[in-house]
């Protein structure tokens, strides 16, 4: 089989690593030597705080799938490397994890410039890499599988709500965000939605900051002078991330913004965001997720306690009391992984793969998720948060199911 | 280097005399070897032996040897002309992003897929002036011309104003900031922070192709042997020691009759330009090309190789960027934690300890050893 | 006749309410909420009969309805199942009586008011303490009400008016009733309402006025339609000088940020000719250090805890100066005479301390409990906000400032230092103790830089990697100022921060830092000594 | 040689230079003529070397002009135009380029910064090789021309560096103290080449403060203080001169 692959190499050029490097979990079936799952997530830089987590979150799980006895009567073993939050060596690994370490499949990845970097790899080597972030959709490869909700199943029903009586009837629009992809996206769509709600340009305004930005004196100011434009009710659509989030809190607050003044409507915001932050002034900002810890299921006691055992058994550094929708997300994947390849019998990427399509289970948000068949997205109930004086939020608003994922929404104009 | 053959009948043999008088020619013949040897290892060696590569290890050599290339144009420029500019960056980031702009045309023109920072844009296609890069070979023109010119203007104003040393550094290093800062923003139309990716074809062969990824990696060994001989040759004619000079005495010079601000702009731009073909090479293996690659912090690092290595040697550039490196992939995935530490510590003991690097340290030895 | 109207209506409000609250006394607590509860219940009504509890002659009834609407507010009123109704909280209380709760089942949620209800709690809650003892209480109610009159009750408040003794508060609601008449039909109320919400001009009352002016009925008359064009150009002009002011404001407190991240290297590297990378490592030290301060405040004497930022300050240069000595006294009195050479040795110091921090304290941002006085800012003039934070920096950049220029200028260290780092050679001769002078130029420069942490805890966020961001910008600022020349770094770190705060607005904060950026790369190509050096000899 | 002798060189007149306030020159006219070796002395401060600066176009005069052969005005070249125009000059502590061989440094000198092309075909024409030869002959290194400058002691230095003013063969030669720090053998030496760089082609000016040295080498003295000139002739006659003698050698 080499020199076959020598000649057709040589004859062609066109051979993938795979031909090399794939097949060997896929014969290895059967066997003892456990079975590898590649952790993409960064331990240093800029993203180590939020990906630590989920390297975290994805061993715990791992833990239990083994405690269970594993999958196919193998042990799993999770191969954890540190991209530091540089986007090529996300790539860079992703392809030694495939190719060196033979790993049957990747969860990894936080922002969508890495997962970008990381796509041409999975797709090269034919491999699976498992998404636990929400993003900006418009992407459908099947080399990975989304286990969060596109905008158009998460962003839009909060938007929904806020147009709506409930939410103030908001009439315009102040969209700040990080200068990336996924705010860019989530800015497009929106713009495309208010068309349709024939929301007029003159109602909208767009801002980008770069990554890291910490000082929002001119945009808050600029946000308090779009409020008093006349044309109804103003609200801010928040996509900045990371160290902006706090900042942009704080800023706001400091020049006396409150929710019952002009809501923010921060997307990316997560509890550990709020951490350190006086969230008394705060009360009634709002963000959406699939899940918020606050959710009151036995699926999610059981999950906020194994998290906590999980911490203080391992000494790690996280907060004990603290769970993310993306946390969810990577346990939902490993667990849904695990029965596709158990109904599968094989490692082997096409199978499980074919596997995959259908696969439920019940996630701490208390819906039964399913995997799309035809789309290789999760569907996922639908959140909408709102902080709460206790550096938390509340859950106001949750749709009564899972919401059928839409990778590529319609209203962004295709070029 | 200032050995020359007649003294050497009378040389006595130390290790050091040896490396430091033929591996500055010898490395040639090494890094044909070694660029030889990737094809063979990964296609002929079974895959048990210890000799076989995995495809995974000849990318990585691959990349470490743009490095290198960059670390011999930052030494053209620091170690004769006596420039330390902290933005070789810069020019490195030229050579990928026009490079990436080519390999997306390429792209494009297999799926008829539109980059997604495109599309969101909502520009609806490519800027026109992209056209220009649809042919490899106009791209690596264009890139060589463009570089150069940028590089012109900027050593011109420069060099005319004798701004040099400490705030040619400075001064260099806020303009590859400046340029980072421009690149994230996506109005600018480079695809901002998430740079550009999903490079499907180079020159019509599929980039991911084990022979293609293959066939950069030998290019990269290839084009650095072709560099180093001609920046060795330059370095050894009269007008690398009329660098040499402008270096340790600039003022001497002119009044010896020298335009050396012309002499350092033939330096620079010549230096500026290998940095961008090491950035043509070093996108299209690691297949994305993003803002950090024009970070203030990897233009230090470049310097720091070079510093490591020993400046003014050349071949010790290129030992130094193989070295760190090599050292840096290894290290970075097995003990992350430590790697910087490392890095640090041993930059440190050089730069106070031994001033000129291991290299210039071994030819000074080996000097010694000669006299 | 119009004043005639007002009192009739008022009587009856009065009237209205004085004998519901009678009635009110009877009926029992837990039929309120039960309607509050009721799922098909409108929640609004059943607030306000809360809030008509709450201003009623029963204390107790005050009392509870306070108690209440704060538990709604605070998302803390559960609606059981069970249609018990509790206040979560340890242990859990029955609304209704206030007694412990027998059980509250863990199963149902508490009720999360919706942004509308949010705004009417705060009306409401308002409402209720206008009836409060104290006065400040009721001063801040009132205020409060004026600010979304739209909503207010309008019963309530008459009735408030009518019992208000002190004349300040009472004339800030009949405003606030006043403001009302943008709602009504009538053209005196209409003219009297604009009169009222322009007498104080700020972008709220430009809101309602504009939003006003867009009724047709409005446009139809032309007089109302006169006084509100005027009034709303009135707070223009007036809004529209704030907004000059605050873009002053906001580049002086750049400028500020500058100034500080700038002074310590305008010694280490204007005066002592060291590259020092690791710069912003001091920084991101000192800003530690606060942090280790705050720690060790908030456990042991939280009395205190707000004094922390200024307990911090001598920590922190302390604390940083050490470490720049230690730097000084291992790598870089070895490299005197090669500049070039300390740009790599401390830029290997700065990754070095960068993974230590991140080690010690891990990467993500340390949040920092922002002293009350550096919460929030005041209103100086209408759409001219200041926050404290910012303020403080200024004022700390400047004070800062005048004691390095005094140390400098004025004390024997001062003049030592000037004499090592200028004549390095010749002072050796005078018998200058060199190292030692050195030292502490050193150790003051990576001192400041500790300063400039302290205050940036305050104002940026701090991380392992913060410092990398102001090294370039120090840098830039030094240069231009001319190497070795404290007042250049005033004049460039001030002329910087402003240039760059007036672009930003118009295109962002990115073109902004790199248009400056090249502007100094250029000016540099004119003056290579920077605006402030003179002609000397070689 | 007489009639070569009346010739001007340089010719300085009216001028004025300033640092930072200061005035280092203050209204400073004269002739250096070809065809002599022409000595300048003055205490420290007395602008000696600051006129060499003007000359060779390191420093811009605040007023006045400074001729070459009474056509180029000088005031208004760079120092690289003023150093092809033939005007080369030794600096006070030994420049040499301590990197490179003895030979390389002659070489760079002899190129004189012509044809940067042609400098990077390594060989050196052969009529410059010999014109090298003869002149490491001359400064008495011809041994030494393989090893590297900066292995010279200080006397060697002095002498490669006029040595590469020689190879360049310039008209007129501003030497600034040659002889500071030699040994009296190493002097002796000294005296000699500069004898040799003495031609009817060539102006030379020595800034010394050794008065013997200069009484051996110079035809002619000229005495700055504070910037001006204070006296001008034959060393007897400067020696003899009250105002000198106060001003400088009473001293």
């Amino acid at each position: 089989m080499k020199r076959r692959t020598f000649l057709s190499a040589v004859g062609s050029g066109l051979v993938t690593a795979a031909g090399t490097a794939l097949p060997k979990p896929a014969l290895a079936a059967g066997s003892t030597e456990p079975i590898k799952l590649g952790l993409l997530f960064s331990q240093s830089g800029t993203m180590a705080n939020n990906e630590s987590l989920l390297k975290d979150t994805a061993l715990m799980t791992i833990d239990q799938v083994n405690a269970k006895g594993g999958v196919l009567g193998r042990q799993v073993q999770g191969v954890v490397v540190d991209p530091a939050s540089d986007w090529p060596m996300y790539a860079q690994l992703s392809k030694q994890l495939i190719q060196r370490d033979k790993c049957a499949a990747l969860f990894g990845c936080w922002t969508s410039v890495s997962r970008k970097s990381v796509l041409p790899v999975v797709e090269a080597n034919d491999s699976l890499l498992f998404y636990p972030l929400h993003f900006e959709g418009e992407e459908q490869s099947k080399n990975v599988v989304y286990l969060n909700s596109p905008p158009s199943s998460s962003v839009l029903p909060a938007i929904d709500y806020l147009m709506g009586d409930q939410g103030g009837n908001a009439k315009r629009f102040y969209m700040i965000g990080s200068d990336y992809v996924w705010p860019r996206t989530i800015n497009k769509m929106l713009k495309g939605y208010f068309k349709t709600k024939n929301i007029p340009d003159s109602a909208l305004r767009e801002r980008y900051v770069p990554f890291g930005q910490s000082n929002f004196q001119t945009i808050v100011r600029e946000i308090k002078d779009f409020a008093a434009q006349p044309g109804g009710q103003a609200i801010v659509v928040m996509t900045v991330v990371g160290d902006s989030i706090p900042a942009m809190f704080k800023e706001a607050v400091n020049q006396g913004i409150r929710a019952t003044d002009i809501p923010i409507l921060g997307l990316d915001v997560v509890d550990s965001d709020l951490e350190g932050l006086d969230t008394k002034p705060l009360v009634g900002h709002l963000s959406c997720w699939c899940y918020f810890q606050n959710v009151d299921t036995p699926q999610n006691t059981q999950f906020k306690s194994d998290w906590k055992n999980y911490v203080t058994a391992h000494g790690l550094k996280h907060r004990p009391d603290m769970v993310i929708d993306p946390m969810v997300s990577t346990n939902l994947g490993i667990n849904l992984w695990a029965q596709a390849v158990t109904k599968a019998k094989s490692t082997g990427t096409d199978a499980v793969r074919k596997a995959l399509a259908g696969q439920s289970m019940v996630d701490p948000a208390g819906y039964t998720v399913k995997m799309d068949p035809s789309s290789q997205y999760l569907w996922r109930g639908d959140m909408i948060g709102s902080i709460n004086a206790k550096q938390g939020f509340d859950i106001l608003w949750k749709s009564k199911d899972i919401v059928k994922p839409v990778p590529y929404s319609p209203f962004i104009g295709k070029a | 280097m200032t050995t020359l053959p007649e003294t050497a009948a009378r040389r006595n043999w130390t290790l050091s005399a040896f490396l430091s008088k033929w591996m500055e020619i010898g490395i040639v013949p090494v890094l044909i070897l070694v660029a030889a040897y990737l094809p063979f290892a990964y296609f002929a060696i079974p895959e048990a032996s210890a000799l076989h590569m995995s495809l995974f290890g000849i990318n990585l050599i691959g990349q470490i040897m743009c490095f290198a290339l960059l670390a011999l144009a930052l030494d053209l420029v620091w170690g004769y002309a006596g420039i330390l500019s902290l933005g070789h960056g810069i020019f490195f980031g030229i050579g990928g992003y026009l490079m990436a702009i080519y390999l997306l045309n390429s792209a494009y023109a297999e799926t008829n897929v539109l980059p997604d920072f495109i599309q969101y844009m909502g520009t609806g296609g490519f800027p026109t002036v992209w056209k220009i890069f649809s042919r490899l070979d106009v791209t690596v023109l264009i890139t060589i011309v463009f570089t150069a010119l940028v590089a012109g203007v900027f050593g011109f104003v420069t060099f005319r104003s004798r701004i040099n040393g400490v705030y040619l550094s400075i001064i260099t290093q806020a303009l590859t900031y400046a340029l980072m800062l421009l690149l994230f923003i996506n109005d600018v139309g480079l695809g901002g922070n998430n740079g550009m990716t999903g490079f499907t074809n180079i020159a019509g062969l599929r980039i991911a192709g084990v022979s293609t990824q293959i066939g950069l990696a030998v290019c990269s060994c290839v084009v650095l042997v072709v560099a180093y001989v001609g920046v060795r040759y330059l370095a050894h004619s009269s007008l690398g020691r009329a660098l040499i000079a402008v270096r340790d005495d600039e003022a001497r010079m002119r009044f010896l009759g020298y335009r050396t601000h012309t002499l350092k702009l033939i330096a620079w731009c010549l230096s500026a330009v290998i940095a961008a073909l090491a950035g043509m090479l070093y996108v299209p293996q690691v297949g994305i090309v993003n803002p950090t690659i024009v970070s203030p912090q990897l233009s230090v690092e470049i310097a720091v190789w070079v510093a490591i290595g020993g400046r003014g040697t050349l071949i010790g550039a290129i030992a130094g960027a193989i070295l760190v490196n090599g050292l840096k992939f290894w290290l970075s995935s097995q003990l992350p934690e430590v790697w910087p530490f490392i890095l640090a510590g041993v930059t440190l003991v050089i730069v106070v300890a031994f001033g000129n690097g291991v290299w210039g340290t071994l030819k000074a030895a080996g000097e010694e050893a000669n006299r | 006749m119009m004043t005639g109207r007002w009192l009739f209506l008022t009587v009856l409000c009065w009237l209205l309410t004085g004998m519901s609250t009678s009635a009110w006394a009877a009926t029992n607590h837990s039929a309120l909420l039960a309607a509050f509860c009721a799922t098909d219940g409108n929640k609004a009504t059943a607030l306000e009969q809360f809030v008509e509890a709450g201003v009623s002659d029963e204390t107790q009834d005050q009392a509870w309805a306070r108690l209440i609407v704060d538990a709604i507010r605070n998302s803390a009123l559960v609606c059981n199942s069970s249609g018990l109704v509790t206040i979560q909280g340890t242990p859990p209380l029955d609304a209704a009586t206030l007694k412990t709760a027998a059980n509250s089942n863990p199963g149902d949620s508490p009720y999360v008011p919706s942004i509308v209800m949010m705004r009417k709690l705060m009306v409401a809650s308002a409402e209720i303490d206008l009836f409060s003892g104290q006065r400040d209480t009721r001063a801040d109610a009132a205020r409060q009400v004026d600010k979304s009159f739209a909503l207010l009750d309008p019963a309530i408040i008459t009735k408030a008016i009518k019992r208000e003794r002190d004349p300040d508060i009472a004339s800030v609601l009949t405003l606030a009733m006043a403001k009302r008449g943008l709602g009504s039909n009538n053209r005196a109320d209409r003219l009297a309402a604009i009169k009222a919400v322009a007498e104080v001009p700020s972008e709220t009352a430009r809101t309602a006025l504009a939003n006003f002016v867009a009724q047709d009925s409005v446009r139809s008359d032309p007089e109302v339609l006169a006084a509100v064009q005027s009034a709303i150009a009135k707070i223009d002009t007036s809004l529209s000088f704030g907004r000059a002011f605050s873009i002053l404001f906001s580049g002086l407190s750049y400028a500020g940020v500058l100034l500080l991240t700038a002074l310590g290297l305008s010694i280490v590297f204007g005066l002592m000719g060291v590259i020092n990378l690791a710069h912003g490592e001091f920084i991101m030290i000192g800003a530690y250090s606060t942090y280790l301060v705050e720690r060790f405040m908030q456990a042991h004497m939280p009395g205190l805890f707000d004094a922390y930022i200024f307990v911090a300050i001598p920590v922190a240069f302390v604390i940083s100066a050490v470490c720049g000595m230690l730097l000084e006294f291992f790598v870089i009195r070895f490299l005197y005479r090669r500049p070039l050479e300390t740009l790599l040795a401390t830029w290997a110091v700065s990754i070095a301390l960068i993974k230590l921090v991140q080690v010690l304290f891990g990467s993500q941002n340390v949040e920092f409990v922002t002293p009350g006085f550096l919460n929030g800012g005041m209103q100086v003039s209408p759409g001219f906000f200041v926050t404290y934070n910012r303020v403080f920096a200024i004022v700390l950049a400047l004070l800062i400032f005048l004691a390095t220029f005094a140390v400098v200028r004025l004390t024997k260290l001062g003049l030592l230092m000037r004499a090592t780092t200028q004549l390095r050679d010749m002072a050796r001769c005078l018998g200058v103790a060199a190292e030692r002078v050195d030292r502490l130029a050193f150790g003051l420069g990576a001192g400041l830089a500790g300063l400039a942490g302290v205050v940036l805890t305050q104002i940026a966020s701090v991380n392992p990697s913060m410092g990398t961001g102001f090294v370039v910008d120090s840098f830039m600022v030094v240069v231009l100022g001319g190497a070795g020349s404290l007042l250049g770094t005033v004049v460039s770190s001030l002329a910087l921060g402003e240039i760059n705060q007036f672009i930003e607005p118009f295109y962002g904060a990115v073109a902004a830092k790199v248009a400056v950026l090249l502007l100094i790369v250029l000016i540099i190509q004119k003056r290579p000594q920077g605006l402030f050096a003179l002609k000397t000899r070689v | 040689m007489t009639a070569s002798a009346s010739n001007t060189a340089i010719y300085v007149s009216g001028l004025n230079v300033r640092f930072a306030g200061f005035a280092a020159i203050t209204n400073l006219s004269m002739e250096l003529r070809y065809g002599e070796i022409r000595a300048i002395i003055g205490p420290n401060g007395a602008g000696k070397t600051t006129l060499m600066d003007v000359i060779t176009g390191k420093t811009r005069p605040a007023s006045g002009e400074v001729f070459l052969d009474r056509v180029t005005n000088l005031a208004t070249l760079d120092e690289t135009s003023i150093a092809r125009l033939g005007i080369g000059r030794k600096f006070q502590k030994p420049s040499v380029f301590e990197a490179l061989l003895v030979r390389e440094n002659l070489e760079l000198a002899i190129r004189n910064g012509h044809g940067y092309a042609d400098m990077l075909r390594s060989r050196l024409k052969t009529e410059y090789d010999q014109r090298i030869d003869e002149v490491l002959e001359t400064i008495g290194l011809s041994s030494e021309g393989r090893r590297l400058a900066g292995t010279l002691s200080h006397g060697q230095k002095q002498w490669l560096e006029i040595g590469m003013l020689l190879v360049a063969d310039p008209h007129v030669i501003l030497l600034d103290e040659p002889v500071a720090g030699m040994t009296d053998h190493e002097t002796a030496r000294t005296v000699e080449l500069i004898a040799r760089l003495k031609s009817p082609a060539r102006a030379v000016v020595v800034i010394e403060h050794d008065m013997d040295f200069v009484g051996e080498i110079a035809d002619l003295v000229s005495v700055l203080h504070e910037g001006q000139l204070l006296g001008e002739g034959s060393m007897e006659k400067v020696r003899s001169d009250p105002r000198v003698i106060q001003v400088y050698l009473g001293r």
